[in-house]
């Protein structure tokens, strides 16, 4: 599979990984230290999805996000200052500081947000998809999901309905093991992949921690969806290192994941297999992975910088942002 | 001038809506090969094919989350829910979904979208899931627009507009109203939302009243206009936006105010009304402010129970005559 | 399989057959006279369902249904009188006129009663199952529900939950082949009994139209609810006669059935099917089942007689319905 | 009496009331092996076994379809739904099972359901869909009481009370209050539903709020008493039933009145205290009757916006300021 993807978005692939590591590792410091307020899920881990998936997107296509949306947003190349932006709650971030990071989105790039209610995003984007299909401009639409969502009422009337419709949606669940504390190994014993044949969509398994794998089965996903064969179903399996949310004692004691399945998983970093991978075939060398990291750090740092000197919101400006026709009434 | 029903205002609007832009399209259940419950949308799979004439499975969830992400990447929504009393099971849609989207993307996204449900309300004993009047819960959410006709004039003027409207709209439609009459244009015309309509000039007292209410009210009017007593009927039409100012202007000039309302009386529509009465017209009231709606039971099944249940004509007077005989 | 059940029970099965069919032409006739008020889902055509699945199972059990529940209540054996009553809307009705047809209960037999809402019932089903588990007591639940509600994010939750808690439940889909105007076979392609494979629990397909069959599929289920081994769906493929409810012109004029489609399923008609059968093996004569018919003439004369007569319930008295523990203000 | 949390105050209830009775259980997302988002039923699983303390997968219409069959069927759960907000998912069960299954059985079943939801309120910048006040949602709903407290001591008599209780409940816990400390006795005690407490005694005005609102207003209250003037503060602590009596009473000793909760102000259950007193009252009435709420926005997420967005001590203050004006 490797061999068949041009060297070039190898690297990239390697270098959105890094990124979304990156960007994750800074917003979970500066929430240890207070600068940042809200609640936050990382997804430090399962960087290799995002990484694989987005990049096997074309231009225009829309993507739904969740919670724990961090990693999808960079994988279609959002700029982490504006990200960084809106997690300190400035004017210049991507929701003008209105949403923070479980509400994060970019309409100019047809990112229809991240989602704080957990599978409400599957039911959305049937929407982005009958739109394409309705306006026959091939776009298809990329929906990001949990194990938990799986769970959840609006899953099965989602997946079904775009079954029925043929809708060019990919759905594509990251089962990190947990929905909170919760092992999926409890809520969904079959797998989430075999939830498809309830539909009668094809239904993949892939293992999250490889980004060419993911790569892989979006890429056949997406064929699928823009030749208007439909939905398919994608369970990408991973982990997920941090707590539920940043401040979860779990992150530090043994609550709901024994240490030894922490250990485990660690072991499988997407990140330091994947460079292997490339240090082995020749595509990446120690100087260029400095080099790339090196970026990425001065991204990061600046973006962090810019962000926090943007100015915050006026409040009293509120009342133009709920309607599109009118202000609301401040009192 | 032409009569038409309820019903048929309804469907003029939709259709008329759909031929002039090709981005509104209809979806819900039993909306296609069924034509809508009520016969709204009879024919329109012939007309707009059943791309734009979409049945859906019994998936309110799938229905609504379609609608917020069509409305989302271009396209105009209408989606039906039958009876109100079904948001229940896809009330997320509505108010974290549809109702915030805008807002959370800091003003960057619009959703025009419709939600239409036929069912409000009671007297076809329908019992206590297919007989509410729910319009209070979502006027209490920022964020959707609530629209609530009375008469075929108003049921279509409103509803072109929610349909042109970028904004989410939820347009509750009243099951004991499709088959009354009203006279509408041959024309095309809309009305804006926000604007109340003063169904009846009078100086003695002012009733606010909502739909199948407004019809009550206005014969229990004409019974006291051969007294020599004028009542002024104001119907809001939308709940959000709502006209505050015609409100208070004619309380300021009647002085004494009665709210007709079939929903629950307690944390109804009806509370934020007269609330916003006592705060903002305190010093021209002249009596209590009267408040009239059903009492807080789920809506029974059996004719007695249900007659009882429904706001009267004989209650409205009585209520009127109470308020009256607080002097000047 | 008719030959492992005793002749008594057969009779049983099919006079419960003729009841519901009678119980519900004689609604059919009073709704058109005007005479009931309400909305009205007959099962007519449906009858072998309640007959087969309420036969097996045992006294206690519990017992959920939905909109088009009539057949399951008399399949249970609650009494057509109050039945009638109840949509007389007379205070003697099961529900003392609060409810009519689409609330019809009777707790204290463990019928848990119909319910408007399509799939909120399958929800509610894992609670009377989960309160038989905790207090031990092996009742077991059965709850019917129609294709359509197999849409709702309801059937995916509530069969998910049961299937983990390995509930004592049957679910039990009549699957009549549409949901009011919409088709099954495009609602769920696949068929309701192959969504069991999604939460790893067996589902099986039975003929809808043939009681013995029906009572078969809902033994085994039950046993296997009994000892433990968690639920079971089933989809009884069937065919309602009559338009979704009463007054739907599809009754009358082709609207979304096609004329040919209902005389092939008039010909299966579930109790003519069955008195052949019966007939052949010399268990029912023309003498019995004339006996048997002329009795249940009588059973719905009286009772309509008897519902007609009672008297309705006084305004007055609703207040004290709400709570338990409190009446509410009339004004 | 001891110090305790409201969040300790909230587990003490259940545990109590679990030992007390085998057929209370609880149900829902991470309250097992987590012990809940917030620690409240931190060790319970040891206490009281999986079978009773049970984590549900995340689906809240079955968590709720599953507390109300069982609360039917001689069980009394205590459905646990993480986040006020999230109740758009599982609304059905909510408004139109649990709230209307005694009534629709005409009075012959009994649901006695705890449902208790952590998350209301802004002031965590938790953003739109994980910051909103709903109480107005449930209060209009006819067949579930809706409880919301405000102290320690509060919550655990009230909540015991619920558990009791052979009707539905919605008891909504504040998460701006989990960590404040209260005095409790160390013997039990209930506290009836329907009761509002008069958290403070004073002639010149009454102040009704809720939850996080009535500290604010006995701060503020605190500062008027300094300049002699003496604020009334009455919590209703349930919305259904409200104590209408103990409110009348005050209004008419103060002949003022404001209204504080943190719910978007329009449609909200401030609006129904307010109509019932401009309805019932209204001739006790001295100035406007004021009510503060959050302005018709979703909550924002930004601190400065957030900050803005939530009913603030400086605003009660003025508003009071302003009504006191009135002559008396
Ligand atoms: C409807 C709803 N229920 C519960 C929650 C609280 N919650 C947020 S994330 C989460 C777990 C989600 O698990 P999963 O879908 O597997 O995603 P993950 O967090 O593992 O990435 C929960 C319970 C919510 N936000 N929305
Ligand atoms: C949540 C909800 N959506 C829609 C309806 C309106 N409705 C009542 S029955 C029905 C069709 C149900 O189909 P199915 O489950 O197959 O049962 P059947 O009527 O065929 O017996 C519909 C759409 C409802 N009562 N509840
Ligand atoms: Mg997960
Ligand atoms: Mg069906």
């Amino acid at each position: 599979m490797v061999s068949l993807i041009p060297k070039k978005l190898l690297l990239k692939m390697y270098t959105t990984m890094l990124r979304i590591r990156s960007f994750e590792t800074k917003v979970a410091e500066l929430f240890a230290e207070g600068k940042i307020p809200g609640l936050y899920h990382l997804s430090i881990g399962q960087e290799a999805i995002p990484a694989g998936a987005c990049l096997a997107l074309e231009k225009g296509d829309y993507l739904v996000s969740h919670h724990r949306g961090h990693g999808h947003m960079i994988g279609v190349g959002l700029q982490m200052s504006k990200m960084f932006a809106e997690l300190f709650g400035r004017e210049t971030g991507y929701n003008r500081g209105r949403g923070g990071s479980m509400h994060l989105a970019d309409f100019d790039r047809n990112i229809l947000g991240a989602n704080g209610i957990v599978g409400a995003g599957i039911a959305i984007a049937n929407g982005s998809g009958l739109s394409a299909k309705l306006r026959k401009t091939k776009q298809i639409t990329i929906c990001f999901f949990g194990d938990g969502a799986s769970q959840e009422g609006s899953f099965h009337e989602g997946l079904n309905l775009a079954a029925i419709w043929k809708l060019p949606v990919i759905f594509l669940c990251e089962n990190n093991q947990y929905a909170f504390s919760y092992p999926s190994r409890l809520g969904c014993p079959v797998g989430v992949a075999t939830r498809a044949m309830a539909y009668g969509i094809p239904g993949m398994k892939v293992d999250g921690n490889d980004p060419v794998a993911v790569y892989g089965v979006v890429k056949k996903a997406a064929n699928r969806a823009r030749k208007g064969e439909g939905p398919t179903l994608i369970e990408a399996i991973t982990y997920r290192w941090r707590g539920h949310w940043e401040g979860d004692p779990d992150q530090h004691e043994e609550i709901y994941r024994p240490r030894q399945e922490i250990n485990e998983w660690l072991k499988k970093d997407p990140i330091l297999r994947f460079r292997e991978k490339l240090l082995r075939l020749g595509i990446l060398t120690e100087t260029i992975d400095k080099r790339i990291k090196k970026n990425i750090e001065t991204e990061v740092e600046k973006s962090v910088k810019w962000a926090e000197s943007s100015p915050y919101p006026d409040p009293k400006e509120m009342d133009k942002d709920v309607f599109a026709t009118m202000r609301v009434i401040l009192e | 001038m032409k009569e038409i029903t309820y019903r048929d205002a309804i469907r003029e609007a939709i259709q008329e809506e759909m031929e002039r832009d090709e981005t509104v399209f209809i979806m819900g259940e039993d909306v296609g090969v069924y034509g809508n419950i009520f016969g709204i949308t009879k024919g329109f799979i012939e007309k707009f094919g059943k791309e734009r004439v979409r049945d859906t499975p019994l998936s309110e969830t799938a229905i609504l989350g379609c609608a917020v992400g069509a409305a989302m990447t271009g396209l105009r929504p209408i989606a039906e829910i039958m009876y109100v009393d079904f948001t229940g099971v896809c009330f997320d849609q509505i108010i974290n979904q549809a109702a915030k989207m805008r807002f959370m993307s800091g003003g960057k996204i619009k959703v025009p979208l419709v939600i239409r449900t036929n069912g409000m309300g009671a007297g076809f004993q329908a019992a206590a899931q297919h007989s509410q009047c729910l319009e209070a819960l979502f006027m209490h959410i920022p964020g959707i627009k609530v629209v609530l006709p009375s008469t075929p004039y108003d049921a279509k003027g409103l509803l072109k507009t929610s349909i042109r409207d970028d904004d989410p709209v939820i347009y509750l439609e009243h099951k004991l109203l499709y088959f009354t009459k009203g006279l509408i244009p041959e024309e095309e015309y809309t009305i804006p939302l926000g604007i109340a309509d003063i169904k009846r000039i009078g100086d003695d007292i002012t009733v606010i009243a909502t739909q199948a209410m407004i019809h009550k009210v206005l014969k229990v009017a004409e019974t006291f206009a051969k007294k020599g007593i004028e009542i002024e009927v104001i119907d809001p039409r939308t709940l959000y936006p709502l006209d505050v100012r015609t409100i208070l202007d004619s309380v300021k000039k009647t002085g004494k105010v009665l709210i007709v309302t079939e929903e629950c009386k307690f944390g109804g529509s009806g509370a934020e009304i007269a609330a916003i009465i006592a705060e903002k017209a305190f010093n021209h009231l002249k009596a209590p402010i009267g408040r009239i709606g059903a009492p807080n039971i789920p809506v029974p099944f059996s004719p007695p129970l249900e007659e009882f249940y429904i706001p009267s004509e004989r209650k409205i007077e009585e209520t009127i005559q109470n308020i009256l005989k607080h002097s000047n």
